[in-house]
């Protein structure tokens, strides 16, 4: 493990907290386009068949 | 009952339904306070239990008028009052409902506000325990002053006027808890009466609310 | 083919189609790399360990600001040449654009905490940052209220054009209101001030990594945009006849 | 027994009586059809029935919990589904189906989209459905069929024959002929609020007219 | 023009038409605010040209959703629209009469205001002078922000997320002018600036709203 | 020269077209009524020749500032008296004689109340009052007879016919016979939109489908 030195809390916290908000902007990206993918295929389906 | 709950807890949630509005506008309030009074810690840190304490009404208070009037402009509060819930408990759990969507987000996202404003960290339990205690009073108050305002077209300014006394004592216990746990004295008093009032307003002013809403009605 | 073809969905799902998959894998390869070289970079002799922070820090607080810029351009195209996507990018953008605001004040908030011994300073720079992320959320919070789409995209259009000139004006009075702690640019081209080349290179990785993020994730945002918009056409269609 | 009895009851909007001595009862299986000239006082006597409302003098006897009441407004949420509008009432009123009440409206399809979406007449139709769920005896319709189209105007009748069969009973107002065979039409227009000295004003105008 | 202004001013003093509220809303704040952080003069001077121009924003913004919701409410709005005044000079005399209305009144009452906290005497003729050279820009900004969500239900807390961070400037230069006047300071620098703001908002954000009212309108 | 010309005019309302391919000419002297099922556009068509929304294709030829609309709304307000209304909008089209037009549509002895006291018809007469005060050759109504009882649309389409005899037109779409000699009637019902490809999208709905 790299020695992180005094600062290890905060070199930590500031990783944790970026990594995290970035973690659920990407899920909220992928499951809201999933979702509309899905939504749209049931109309798209329903109108076609 | 429940079923009240939940469907304000998902208007609120849905799109247009404001959820998060109250956060925003205090994160605002506490950006602006700065700009008005200057920067200096010094200058910040005595303000900050009234600030935020006043952010978080103003919060409350602009999304009141959510509380029964889009309910009444689009029929449902006739149906409501015609159903077999007392319309005391349509107004309470109207409350909670607004209690939970903006005074709740705002009691969580307090403590980063207080960081804004230089509040110390041993007061942070008492801004969280204050607010925690006080809201639910706010909350209802809103419901009843609502609730009187129904019927007019753009009551926002009215509405204000008529309920920001009846804040003032909640306000006033409750940043003296605050100020009181920032200089390590003893709050339990004010924190006796601030758990006093709210639990007199939250048992009585349904009754009341519910009595002017039956006037608007008819 | 001109540019503008583009703008008309169909075209524009066939082709950021093909661009997703080699976009997004750039942007994971760039990122993690960067940041990890980032994170065994050597200590500062002042600022010990905590310098590996910037590495997070100057990306994110760079994007926050061309992400602003991204869709005021978006948002002219489309008042001024009414292309659809243009106006849905706009939108897309705008939650990336706040999210990276927030990881630029939420790593120089806890960056502070060692440095300035406060986690907040009403420092112009960090102030000037928070009042952008106000104007994120304000274009968020007025796309979610309009129900027409025509006239959301409208009026966020002008929000947009409006809040840029305010969000200036408001960076100038900040600083004028108050003295800054916050260092310079220190990526500028004068010599002496520059960071050295040990952090530089893994710095320039990780800006290119949040950048090729941001591009993939928007074209992610906008084709779900438009697939919403799809669905509500059909269902507007569906009622109207 | 009789559902609703109405003993000579007079009803008051904007401070001044409307209507006055309206008598009439309601059995079980049994509507009636409230007519009148715009503004004669038709939707203020149906709120005063469905407890919104106060009577200015008169009695109203029926059983407590009786009535369901459907006025212009359908109180629907648009960014709710219909099926999730439908189940909130039916949960209110502590029972029905909403899947089936859906299927008698024939709005099944519509389930899941959001009711801002919907056209008037669908709307209307979910306004209806919501009288299904209710599990209630007395229907006080104000008006019910305005914007549907014939064939959704005869479902509803049907609806509305099918309660009465269960032992329901229904109290309308309405301007057009609905085709229910056996409805009782009441004619509101010789009970029209004539001014005269009173025993009780009926509000502030009447006291100081 | 002039006909416009004489029936927005002769609604708003007409019953219901809210005139008088706003000074009403400034008096509870001012009341509020020793309440929120302690009674005691050295406390509240410092921050007393800040929660005066703090007072002073969210009156305005309070009442900004009279200036053109009611008109769209019952139609004038579509006439008035199609009426030879063009929409740009509709927004600015709206923003006048909205100015006139609540700013004005508010500004004639700043003073006893300032006495009740604790600003220092020869601070007030600044509090004057940046009141008077700020709020007109209040009143335009707040005049977008309503044409905006003119088409909205309850637009309340949105408007103010939108319009609170447009009041910055003048916020911070307003303070800063009474903060310099109060210390002995030289105030024409942060004057010079808020009279250029206020300029430039008066004469180029009336475009920007008549652009807003014609998309909510068609 | 005639007052009002339309050429191919296509209009959208939430961003779907309703009608296209619309032309008429409208000379002084001449009134066209419009007609069509619910929903089909007339009001967007007014609206769009009010110049209260955009065309999506064709072209409106008229002079600048001819136009006086009447919509649905009056836009009264309610504490002003019926004559400080007229007064108002009078002094805002810059002319006509609010006395006179008070006693054109029989409201003389009302000008004093405030408008809110007024009855649902009595508003709609000052509302239409105000035409008479714009000056404006070119009317353009949208069902301008709501809620106005027998003798007041009899005072109205004389009101039209003075207007018209002195040079003036109006456009109107309305359900009802006003009894106006020689107004030329037009059916939208053929007009209606049909979808296909386009040159040009209307609006996101049509963009996206
Ligand atoms: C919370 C708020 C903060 C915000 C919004 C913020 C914003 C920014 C921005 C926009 C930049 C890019 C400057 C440029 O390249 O032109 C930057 C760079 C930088 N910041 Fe911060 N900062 C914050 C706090 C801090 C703190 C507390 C420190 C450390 C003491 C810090 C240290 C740095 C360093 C070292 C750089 C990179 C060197 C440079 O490009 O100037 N920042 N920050
Ligand atoms: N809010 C109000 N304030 C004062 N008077 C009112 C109000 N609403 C209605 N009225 C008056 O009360 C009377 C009765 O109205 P009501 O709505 O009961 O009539 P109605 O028979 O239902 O008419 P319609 O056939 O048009 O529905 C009318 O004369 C009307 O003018
Ligand atoms: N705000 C809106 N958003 C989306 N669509 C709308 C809106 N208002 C109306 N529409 C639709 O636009 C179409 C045209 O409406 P319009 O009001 O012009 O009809 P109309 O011919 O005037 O009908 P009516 O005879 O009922 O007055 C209708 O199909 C309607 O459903
Ligand atoms: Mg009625
Ligand atoms: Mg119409």
């Amino acid at each position: 493990m790299i020695d992180l030195g005094k600062y290890a809390h905060t070199v930590l916290a500031a990783y944790g907290v970026s990594l995290v908000l970035l973690a659920a902007l990407i899920w909220q990206t992928l499951a809201a386009n999933a979702r509309a993918r899905r939504d749209l295929e049931q109309q798209e389906g329903r109108r076609n068949g | 009952m429940i079923a009240l709950l939940i469907r304000d807890l998902r208007l609120a949630t849905r799109a247009g339904g404001g959820f998060g509005l109250g956060v925003a506008f205090f994160l605002i309030l506490c950006t602006l306070v700065p700009f008005g009074v200057g920067p200096d810690s010094s200058a910040l840190r005595p303000i900050a239990p009234g600030i935020l304490w006043l952010g978080a009404l103003l919060a409350c208070l602009l999304s009141l008028d959510r509380i029964f009037a889009l309910d009444a402009e689009d029929g449902s509060l006739d149906l409501l009052a015609t159903s077999p819930l007392p319309l005391e408990a349509v107004v309470a759990i109207k409350a909670l409902a607004h209690w939970i969507t903006t005074a709740l987000p705002l009691i969580a996202a307090a403590p980063l506000f207080g960081l804004l404003l230089h509040l110390p960290g041993p007061a942070m339990p008492w801004l969280i325990a204050s607010l925690l205690l006080g809201t639910p009073a706010l909350s209802m108050l809103g419901a009843f002053g609502a609730a009187i305002t129904v019927g007019l077209r753009r009551g926002g300014l009215l509405l204000s006027l008529l309920v920001l006394p009846l804040y003032i004592p909640t306000l006033i216990f409750g940043t003296e808890i605050i100020r009181r746990g920032q200089a390590g004295g003893d709050p339990a008093t004010p924190l006796l009466f601030l758990a006093g009032i709210t639990a007199g307003v939250v048992a009585l002013i349904p009754f009341a609310a519910a009595a002017a809403l039956r006037i608007n009605l008819r | 083919m001109s540019i503008w073809e583009y703008a008309n969905p169909v075209k524009f799902m066939r082709a950021s189609a093909a661009v997703l998959p080699w976009a997004a894998g750039a942007a994971a390869l760039c990122t993690v790399i960067g940041l990890i070289w980032g994170f065994l970079t050597p200590e500062d002799y002042k600022q010990g360990s905590t310098v590996k922070i910037v590495f997070l820090h100057v990306p994110a607080a760079m994007m926050a600001i061309n992400i602003w810029v991204m869709m005021l351009v978006a948002s002219l195209i489309w008042l001024i040449r009414r292309h659809h996507v243009s106006a849905l990018a706009a939108k897309a953008a705008a939650p990336v654009g706040a999210v990276m605001t927030l990881i630029a004040l939420a790593t120089g908030a806890i960056w502070g905490q060692p440095m300035w011994g406060s986690w907040w300073e009403w420092d112009p720079r960090l102030t000037s940052f928070l009042i952008l992320l106000l104007f994120y959320i304000g274009y968020m919070a007025l796309w979610a209220s309009v129900e027409d789409p025509d006239s959301a995209a409208d009026l966020t259009g002008v929000l947009c054009l409006v809040g840029s000139v305010f969000a200036l004006l408001s960076r100038y009075a900040v600083l004028f209101w108050n003295q800054g702690l916050h260092q310079g640019a220190s990526l500028s081209v004068a010599p002496g001030e520059r960071m050295s080349a040990v952090y530089r290179y893994p710095l320039y990785l990780t800006m290119l990594g949040f950048f090729l993020l941001f591009l993939a994730l928007v074209l992610i945002r906008t084709r779900t945009e438009i697939r919403r918009r799809r669905l509500a056409a059909l269902q507007a269609k569906e009622v109207r006849a | 027994m009789s559902l609703l009895a109405v003993h000579d009851l007079a009803v008051a909007r904007g401070g001044l009586r409307t209507v006055e001595g309206v008598s009439f009862t309601l059995d079980p299986g049994q509507a009636l059809i409230l007519r009148g000239p715009n503004g004669i006082g038709k939707t203020t006597l149906l709120r005063c029935i469905a407890g919104l409302q106060p009577a200015i003098a008169g009695r109203i006897d029926m059983a407590e919990d009786a009535v369901a009441y459907a006025a212009h407004a359908d109180g629907l949420k648009s960014t709710l589904t219909a099926a999730e509008n439908l189940q909130f009432w039916a949960a209110v009123f502590g029972g029905g189906d909403s899947r089936a009440a859906l299927a008698a409206m024939d709005l099944t399809a519509l389930a899941d989209r959001p009711a801002g979406t919907l056209s008037a007449g669908q709307k209307r139709r979910l306004g209806l459905a919501r009288l299904l769920v209710t599990g209630r005896p007395l229907w006080v319709l104000d008006e019910p069929t305005v914007s549907l189209d014939g064939a959704s105007v005869e479902r509803f009748a049907q609806v509305i024959g099918d309660h009465l069969a269960q032992g329901g009973a229904a109290l309308m107002a309405t301007h057009i002929d609905l085709g229910l065979t056996g409805a009782e039409v009441l004619d509101l227009t010789p009970y029209r609020a004539r001014p005269g000295q009173k025993h009780r004003p009926a509000g502030f105008n009447e006291a100081f007219a």
